[in-house]
């Protein structure tokens, strides 16, 4: 007596050998997900209380990023520009206009303006910037092109394996110190050539110290 | 006491081949011997459990099988290893506990395990793929008291495809070794 | 993901949350949500408003997951919510998503703060008992996270003790009284300030005859100069001061010496043969911070070969009480109170003085010490305990003079004290006005004489006389419940104001924070009752300076805010009539059997009940009993087993009447026949930590016997008492693990520390391995086991420093304390006076670290320069590398403990250069890694190496003794490299070829040839205490 | 039904309980319709609801123990510092032991060709997947973090991070899932051709698509059943060096650690023997009672029962040998911390576990030298039980008192399981009956098409019958 029909045949070995190929498609997917900009919020533009515009200040008007970010070349921290430093331009120019109220109305009250974090590391990592600007990692390297960001985003995924593709090679990413804050930097002569000699120059640590777990882990 | 050769359609096609059931294994045995005495090849016998003699009577070739366990189990050491040596040495190299990058010491209990995990799925995939499993519909199952053979009865089926094969001479070869039923399963 | 906060089996949060709170439980949960968005060290980030919100008033959640294995509490809900987590395991995988966080810039950037950059330092000066201690205060963005001992100050020295390392913990506790209240009921201050003007209205007739101060010890010139003021415009009024821990017997005993009140300042530095009858120099004592580093740098001269003739110092020590400083002699003799004056009297007579006492007594340790002190005339030292009779100080002074000690080893200088008196007699001529109700007004600025007077002053019911009572004080405690006006004070790293140092140097006390709840100084309080109640205690210390500080004042000024002290005003020498010894009284001839003798002595952690609340110190295990959390009445085992008393077997102990329970733990070397009882304990009212943890000893204190109830009556109650001892087994069981040799032994044999066959560390050769080379750097950490004396400053600075949280008396219990560097406490020798071995044990950095080999995912590793890195953030938490770790130094989060950081004032506290670690995570010393990589990010910005001494790890910082070296083994003229040259340098167990990075000098003991050797090995012959249900 | 009755009257020799494998006057179908039924057409008993029930409870207390444990962390159970692993690790140690008895008999009893094994190897291995199932649990439950157990796996991750290689934990997790899952593979297919029978047997329509999709069509095909049986064989080849080598790994965990009583080189030898002793007491522990219950004392005679018994005592005498070594070489090594660990193990704070192991452990089986003791089943049920407590009290002594006092007096401590550890321990239990009550209910405890080999007809070189069968024919 016949239990099955005859499609059971190829539906059975189909769904047994195609069991395989499911899992491996399964594992793809996760680490996709996870290098995804899902999770990272790679190339999302936060909203922030004030449209602040990189573009226009760094591109237009042309501002030194240490300007803003004073305590980027001294400090782990790069500094988030106080809103005094927002008002030595904006209490002359747009000093009235209805787009800049909250940063009036923060210095009038001495209430912080409370930004949405765009670049954010978990609370395990100690990322410093002064070491990395001062080795020549330029601002472009992590940030991307902020002067082409109209509201900033995170143009990097900021995972740990995106981190050590730069502690271990640094050769490929440093510049010169004073091409540092330079947008779209060109590399006068060959990078594999000048990347070396950097590395020498400014003394970076070895391999084995850039990738030692205290290095970014406390 | 041949079975009613008037129930069975009579298009060629549709026909799969000739099934004989027997009581005992020794039965089946003699009669697989005799079958391929006689030149039939798409010979195969059906019983509740292994036996061994008919693997000679029906001429069956020793199988592939332990060469794609092989093949398995050198796969899953070479897996292992290179997975180790790889991403210790090469990708991530780290000193813990001051252990040399490839300590291969610590890398043999992985290696192992891995070969006999691949050897031993080549192992069941491959019996199941030489046998053409998993296959829930099969027209043998159309034999009238098939579920016998996974009991204690013997079945012998020899299949229209056979070069040989005549539905009435073969009827009659099969009845002729002492079959307790001979009967025509469609396919 | 966000963490289970349900804790069901737990009690509401103490203390706060029954206050009537201003804030409206809407805004604490507004609050919470803010801070719930910065996490771990992001959390600084908003504190400039945070610090203002009126939000600090919340409740705070309970920090413990005490008794969270009690299956009891489990309603219905909580089962399927059990059940729900344990289907839904798969799912709590996958979640690494980035939580979006706000970030809050300032709106003027404060002057040299640079946000998220190297936090500023700020000079302060902390009191204890009146003296000033210089302390340099860590500050990130206005939040004071770390306290520093102060390099530039007298009683410093840049060391710090537990109570300076633990002030940030009292600064931060949410337990802290919040709010002015008259009746329990809030007040405004205005409000308090018209109540004081009335009150001053109202004895202006009588020219304050009503009027009573009572304060604590004053050194402050400033608040000395206020009151002095104040009671001229009311010459009627009185100032009263009381410390329970008094200092009269020293006060009398000068008196008794030199006819008036000078204090005397010992010179340890000079010193070849101390004696201290009954001091604890060491522990505490004015200045004990320069004493002790004083007493290390003359045995450091034991371990130089050369140093043989002259060098060094000997320690002789007569204690009634087990301190660490009798646990750093070189002879110890352990006597009952009553027998330290006529020791001293013999001695006297011995060293041909005159003294009533008999020379021959024919006391083998007597004789020693007599001859030892007359071979160095000028370079001995005799030093007598707070705690001793005047008669002894007398004599002490006495003996000095007559070993020409004085400008030698000793100096006499004016007393520090603002007003030296007779503090008992006042407080006593006090309760005495009270109960006849002549004190109309009551100021207690500070203090909590309700706990802490003597209990035949009854001062409770006696206060309850007072028409008028204001209490000034840092929590709603004993006295401020029977005190009308309530007033919370001002933390001193709130305050300002100023006190002098052991050696009278004015300090400087300024504030590193805002007053996080509305605390107020005394000076502001005193302020209430002049004309001028408006003026800041800023304004207040700096105008008294004003005068003080020579023409140009703002410079100095300025230089002192910045040195935390003002230059050049210690005490010069002075010099003294020749001290006579004082004739014998009655009492202490006949001497005598007394029966059980009580001994009272401040508590080695909560000092005299002040420090009750401060979870730091609780949970720091006692020098020598290795007890937490609660104190316990220490019984000689002697004793113990003639009362049949076991450890937490529970004792009443009575005496005249009045009578206590407490639980018994049995510590070697408390004299026969007497109990010593800690005070500070047992708490009625204090915050979540203090209230009823431990038991009260102050009740059986009286007036005429403050220090040694002669007499007591101790009855065995039945029940027991669960006691928190963080080492059961103080007892090498043969091995040698503290390793210490007499000078002489040393001095033949300069190797004697690696002597041992089986604790040959293996070779190279024995290694299959290569070694790794380290890249630049390679750290490590010696302990000078010669030098450390056992005082615990380092284990709270690693508290500190690195966010280790309090995990409470249960877990203690369990064996869950997360100290990572602990002081290993073993006794040798003869089990009644037994031989004492401190060792501090930190991670000891292995270069073929067990840990790491064991790890499943690499949580544990080797960074480049040798460090054993741990990283939270991958750790698992199998705990498999601390079943494989020999010294057992690793910690693991067994619950969240960490939550408690999450409470809002305790948001503050943790340092942002440390993760803050989350449940089931294991964490160790890093040798302060977060120190060593700010300091190479500084080295290679200038492009250079790091240079020695430029990083310090916290207990290495704040040794009081320099006992622990932080260094690079690279560099091989660093101070570390010099020392693992030392022949006395030895790793802890080496044999088992860890190649540790941490290593010891062995200890050295300098006793008298005249004395019998005590026994060096530890008990090996002894048994291991029996095991308590515990851990 | 007809053909039966036409069959004449085939009696194997009369019965010798301790030679026989299998009872007198079976046939194929007799063999097959008794152990098929009890899954299909026999009514379930209520002694089989009753055990499932309280099963199904234990199993309940489970998933509350380990829900609790994941709302609050690791700090419910009794572990601390220094003793870091507790219940979770023995009963780990325990059920992966008990595991091995399952793999070993229908591997290495058949590559022995032990034909004794075949009544009982199914319900063994079957035993062996549920022991694996429940050890499997708890290096995932005594986790910090559960939740991140995947770091121990090698995946693709954004994080540029392998586990460590170096750390037994991660072979353990290598060694356990290998074994899982071949001794699934070795149990599943050895049911096949069984399936093929329940499905061919099944009156319901539903028991007869489900039966016959596990059977994927098996048809007992001549050319099948040869590679099958090639399959098989190697099979068995493979998972006889996996089984040693797991529990050697397992014993690894220990070995690896510096802590006196756990680095020393007998444990893999005597781990593995404790294994196979563990294995086979539990065996016993199910058999007899089973028997009993389905009156299958035909099938599993007092001959299997002996056999067992046997092996139990050579394994314990190989462990009891391990004991003595252990506690010698702590003497003869000249190590004082070995030493100290030996003594304390003997006369510490848990010395009594310790004496307790050894009368399980090391004289219950003594026993076993009496043949009346071998041929009696309930007294072998009472010995398989001592030993079953004998060797878990053996893992908790060596992973409790070996950490309680290691190097450092100062670290000392000591261990107090609390209400949780227990919840969690017998909770396994409950799971592990669970699962065995649902295999003998679902499933042939019994391998059918093993057993049909067994009785003579089986044997096929009989030409005798046939021939007359012939002549018979008109």
């Amino acid at each position: 007596m016949q239990v099955f029909h005859r499609s059971t045949n190829t539906i059975s070995r189909v769904s047994v050998f195609g069991a395989v190929f499911f899992l491996a498609v399964l594992l793809w997917l996760f680490y996709e997900l996870e290098a995804s900009p899902y999770t990272t919020r790679q190339y999302v533009a936060r909203e922030q209380p004030v449209q602040f515009s990189h573009a226009h200040h760094v591109a237009d008007d042309g501002i030194d990023c240490r300007y803003c970010h004073t305590s980027v070349e001294k400090a782990a921290f790069a500094g988030i520009p106080s809103t005094k430093i927002c008002m030595n331009c904006h209490s002359q120019i747009w000093a009235e206009t209805a787009y800049l109220e909250p940063v009036r109305e923060s210095f009038r009250t001495g209430a912080s303006i409370q930004w949405n974090r765009v670049n954010d590391l978990p609370d395990f990592v100690y990322f410093n910037h002064a070491i990395h600007v001062n080795k020549g990692i330029g601002c472009e390297s992590c940030h991307g092109r902020v002067d082409q960001m109209p509201l900033a985003w995170q143009a990097s995924r900021l995972q740990m394996g995106w981190c050590l593709e730069c502690h271990r090679h640094p050769e490929r990413y440093i510049r010169p110190r004073e091409e540092v804050f330079t947008m779209g930097y060109v590399p006068a002569i060959d990078q594999a050539v000048l990347g070396p000699k950097l590395v020498a120059e400014y003394g970076l640590r070895s391999r084995r110290v850039l990738e030692s777990c205290t290095t970014c882990h406390r | 006491m041949t079975a009613p050769a008037a129930s069975v359609p009579a298009e060629e096609a549709r026909l799969y081949g000739i099934v004989a059931e027997f009581e005992t294994p020794g039965g089946l045995v003699a009669a697989a011997r005799r079958v391929r005495e006689e030149g039939y090849r798409r010979v195969d016998a059906f019983s509740p459990f292994p036996i061994h003699e008919l693997t000679e009577a029906l001429g069956i070739r020793s199988t592939r099988l332990p060469w794609i366990v092989f093949v398995g189990g050198v796969l899953g050491a070479a897996t292992a290893l290179f997975m180790m040596w790889f991403s210790a040495t090469i990708h991530y190299p780290i000193n813990v506990g001051g252990r040399p990058l490839a300590s291969w010491p610590a890398f043999i209990p992985i290696t192992f395990e891995l070969t006999v995990l691949f050897a031993s799925l080549a192992a069941v995939f491959g019996m199941l793929a030489l046998n053409g499993l998993p296959m829930p519909y099969h027209p043998i199952f159309n034999a009238p008291r098939f579920a016998m053979a996974s009991r204690d009865r013997f079945f012998i089926c020899v299949e229209a495809k056979d070069a040989m094969f005549d539905r009435e001479r073969t009827a009659r070869l099969l009845d002729s070794l002492g079959a307790s039923i001979v009967s025509e399963v469609e396919g | 993901m966000k963490p289970p906060t349900l804790l069901p089996s737990l009690p509401p949060a103490p203390g706060p949350a029954k206050d009537p709170a201003p804030s409206a439980p809407a805004d604490f949960a507004s609050l919470r949500r803010r801070l719930e968005e910065e996490r771990g060290r992001g959390r600084w980030r908003s504190l400039e408003e945070l610090a203002a919100a009126p939000e600090f008033e919340a409740a705070l959640p309970p920090e413990f997951a005490e008794g969270a294995d009690s299956p009891a509490p489990i309603d219905r809900r909580e089962a399927f919510r059990m059940l729900g987590v344990s289907f839904a395991l798969a799912g709590l995988t996958a979640c690494t998503r980035q939580p979006e966080e706000k970030i809050v810039p300032y709106v003027r950037t404060p002057e040299d703060v640079v946000p998220g950059g190297t936090p500023l330092f700020f000079a302060t000066s902390m009191t204890v008992g009146g003296y000033a201690t210089g302390l340099l205060v860590e500050s990130h963005q206005g939040r004071p996270t770390k306290a520093e001992g102060n390099a530039l100050h007298p009683a410093s020295l840049g060391a710090a003790d537990v109570f300076g390392q633990a002030s940030l913990y009292g600064l931060y506790d949410p337990d802290r009284s919040q709010t002015l209240t008259y009746l329990e009921e809030i007040r405004p201050w205005p409000a308090f300030l018209g109540a004081m003007r009335t009150a001053v209205e109202a004895q202006k007739p009588s020219r304050g005859a009503g009027l009573r101060i009572l304060t604590e010890t004053v050194t402050s010139p400033t608040l000395a100069a206020q009151i002095q003021a104040l009671l001229a415009g009311l010459p009627e009024a009185k100032w009263v001061q009381w410390e329970p821990l008094s200092r009269d017997a020293v006060r009398h005993g000068a008196r008794l010496a030199f006819g008036e009140p000078v204090d005397v300042v010992p010179n340890l530095s000079r010193a070849a043969v101390i004696l201290s009858l009954g001091s604890d120099f060491l522990g505490h004592a004015p200045g004990h911070l320069r004493m002790a580093r004083d007493f290390a740098a003359r045995r450091r001269e034991l371990a130089s070969i050369e140093g043989s003739k002259g060098g060094g110092v000997r320690l002789y020590v007569v204690e009634t009480a087990p301190t660490i400083t009798g646990a750093n002699a070189d002879h110890r003799l352990a006597v009952r109170p009553s027998e330290v004056e006529r020791l001293a009297r013999s001695l006297m007579a011995a060293l041909g003085g005159t003294g009533g006492g008999s020379p021959s007594t024919g006391n083998a340790f007597l004789s020693a010490v007599a001859s030892d002190l007359a071979a160095h005339r000028g370079s001995s030292l005799i030093l007598v305990g707070d705690e001793q009779p005047p008669a002894v100080h007398a004599l002490g002074h006495a003996i000095n003079a007559a070993l020409g000690n004085f400008a030698q080893t000793v100096t006499a200088i004016d007393p520090v004290e603002a007003r030296p008196a007779d503090q008992l007699a006042e407080l006593r001529t006090l309760v005495e006005e009270m109960e006849a109700g002549r004190v109309d007004t009551l100021l207690i600025l500070g203090g909590n004489p309700v706990y802490d007077a003597p209990a035949d002053f009854r001062f409770a019911e006696r206060l309850a006389k007072v028409r008028l009572r204001v209490h000034l004080s840092l929590y709603a405690d004993e006295t401020s419940t029977l005190c009308q006006w309530h007033v919370p004070r001002a933390h001193f790293l709130e305050s300002w104001s100023d006190a002098r140092a052991f050696d009278g140097t004015a300090s400087i006390v300024q504030p590193l924070i805002a007053p996080l709840y509305d605390g107020r100084t005394e000076h502001e309080v005193l302020g209430a009752l002049t004309d001028r109640p408006e003026r800041s205690s800023y304004e207040v210390v700096r105008d008294f300076w004003r005068t003080r500080l020579g023409p140009d004042f703002e410079g100095a000024w300025r230089r002192a805010l910045h040195d935390g002290l003002v230059a050049d005003t210690a005490f010069p020498a002075r010099n003294v009539p020749r001290p006579e010894a004082p004739p014998a009284a009655e009492e202490a001839r006949a001497g005598g059997e007394t029966g059980l003798e009580a001994l009272f002595r401040g508590d080695p952690n909560l000092y005299d009940g002040r420090f009750a609340n401060n979870g730091w110190l609780h949970e720091l295990p006692r020098p020598i009993t290795k007890l937490s959390w609660d104190n316990a009445a220490l019984f000689s085992i002697a004793t113990a087993g003639r009362l049949g008393l076991k450890k937490e077997d529970v004792v009443r102990i009575a005496f005249r009447g009045a009578s206590i329970r407490a639980a018994v733990w049995i510590e070697p070397g408390v004299p026969d026949e007497t109990v010593l009882l800690h005070l500070g304990n047992g708490r009625r009212k204090s915050g979540r930590f203090g209230t009823g943890l431990g038991f009260d000893a102050y009740p059986l204190r009286f007036s005429d016997a403050l220090w040694s109830a002669p007499g007591v009556e101790v009855r065995k109650e039945g029940d027991t008492w669960p006691l928190a001892c963080t080492q059961l087994h103080q007892n090498m069981v043969g091995r040698d693990l503290a390793r210490a040799a007499d000078v002489e032994e040393f001095r033949r044999d300069p190797d004697f520390a690696h002597r041992d066959e089986l604790e040959k560390e293996p070779s190279a050769a024995d290694s299959l391995y290569r070694p790794y080379p380290s890249d630049t750097y390679a750290w490590g950490l010696s302990i000078d086991l010669n030098a450390c004396i056992g005082c615990n400053a380092c284990v709270l600075a690693c508290q500190a420093e690195n966010n280790i949280p309090v995990v409470g008396k249960d877990q203690v219990r369990r064996g869950r304390e997360m100290h990572w560097l602990r002081v290993d406490h073993y006794y040798g020798g003869n089990p009644e006076n037994p031989e004492h071995f401190f060792q501090p044990v930190p991670c000891m950095h292995c270069e073929d670290a067990p840990c790491e080999l064991v790890c499943p995912v690499g949580a544990t590793v080797h960074s480049a320069e040798g460090l054993n890195d741990m990283i939270y953030n991958r750790c698992v938490g199998t705990r498999y590398c601390s079943n494989n770790c020999p010294y057992k130094v690793r910690r693991f989060n067994f619950y969240h403990y960490s939550l408690q950081f999450r409470a809002p004032s305790m948001k503050m506290l943790p340092n942002p250069d440390v993760t803050v670690r989350w449940r089931g995570v294991m964490e160790k010393c890093t040798y302060c890694v977060q120190r060593i990589q700010g300091a190479k990010i500084a080295a290679d910005i200038e492009n250079r190496r790091v240079r020695d001494g430029e990083i310090t790890t916290a207990c290495a910082q704040t040794c009081p003794t320099q006992a622990i070296v932080f260094g690079d083994l690279a560099d091989a003229d660093s101070r570390l490299s010099r020392r693992r040259r030392e022949p006395r340098s030895y790793a802890l167990l080496s044999e088992l070829g860890t190649r540790p990075r941490t290593s010891y000098l062995a200890g050295l003991r300098n006793p008298s040839p005249k004395l019998p050797r005590p026994v060096r090995a530890g008990w090996s012959e002894l048994e291991p205490e029996k095991e308590t249900g515990q851990r | 039904m007809t053909d039966s009755s036409r069959e004449l009257p085939r009696t194997s020799s009369p019965g010798d309980p301790d030679r026989d494998i299998i009872g007198p006057g079976y046939t194929f179908a007799s063999i097959t319709d008794k152990i098929s039924q009890i899954t299909l057409s026999r009514r379930t008993p209520r002694f089989w609801f009753v055990g499932f029930a309280l099963a199904f409870l234990l199993t309940m207390v489970l998933f509350g123990a380990i829900g609790w444990l994941f709302l609050k962390g690791i700090g419910i159970w009794g572990v601390n510092i220094p003793i870091g692993w507790g219940f979770a690790i023995v009963n780990f140690v325990w059920w992966i032991g008990i595991g091995h008895a399952g793999t070993l008999i229908s591997a290495i009893l058949l590559l022995l060709h032990q034909e004794w094994r075949t009544s009982i190897n199914r319900f063994a291995e079957a035993m062996t997947l549920f022991a694996v199932a429940c050890a499997g649990l708890f290096p995932l439950l005594h986790l910090g973090r559960p939740w991140l157990a995947y770091y121990l796996l090698p995946y693709p991750n954004t994080m540029a991070l392998w586990p460590q290689w170096r750390s037994p934990l991660v072979w353990d997790v290598f060694a356990v899932s290998t074994y899982g899952t071949v001794s699934l593979l070795f149990w599943y297919v050895g049911l096949i051709p069984d399936l093929a029978t329940l499905r061919d047997r099944a009156r319901r329509k539903g028991f007869q698509i489900v039966y016959g999709m596990l059977a994927m069509g098996w048809r007992g095909s001549a050319r099948h059943w040869h590679r099958y049986e090639t399959a098989y064989l190697l099979l068995a080849g493979l998972a006889t060096p996996l089984v040693i080598s797991v529990h050697t790994v397992v014993s690894f965990d220990f070995t690896i650690g510096i802590v006196p009583g756990w680095h020393s080189t007998i444990f893999p030898p005597y781990f593995v023997a404790g294994a196979i002793y563990s294995g086979f007491a539990m065996v016993l522990t199910l058999a007899i009672p089973l028997r009993a219950v389905y009156g299958l004392e035909d099938f599993i005679t007092i001959r299997h029962l002996q056999n067992m018994a046997k092996i139990l005592l050579a394994t314990g005498l190989i462990v009891a040998y391990g004991y003595l070594m252990e506690t010698f070489i702590g003497w003869y090594s000249g190590n004082p911390f070995d030493w100290y660990m030996v003594k304390n193990r003997l006369l510490g704070p848990y010395g009594p576990t310790y004496w307790l192991l050894i009368a399980c452990n090391l004289l219950s089986p003594q026993a076993l030298w009496w043949k009346r003791v071998r041929s009696s089943p309930w007294r072998l049920f009472l010995i398989a039980l001592l030993v079953n407590t004998g060797m878990w009290l053996e893992r908790f002594v060596i992973v409790v008192t070996s950490l309680h006092r290691d190097f450092l007096p100062s670290s000392w401590g000591m261990y107090v399981p609390t209400i949780w550890d227990w919840a969690t321990f017998i909770g396994t239990l409950g799971l592990f009956a669970a699962l065995f009550f649902l295999f003998i209910r679902f499933l042939p405890m019994i391998s059918i098409f093993e057993m049909r080999t067994l009785i003579p007809e089986a044997d096929v070189e009989t030409p005798a019958e046939t021939r007359s069968r012939r002549e018979a024919t008109p």
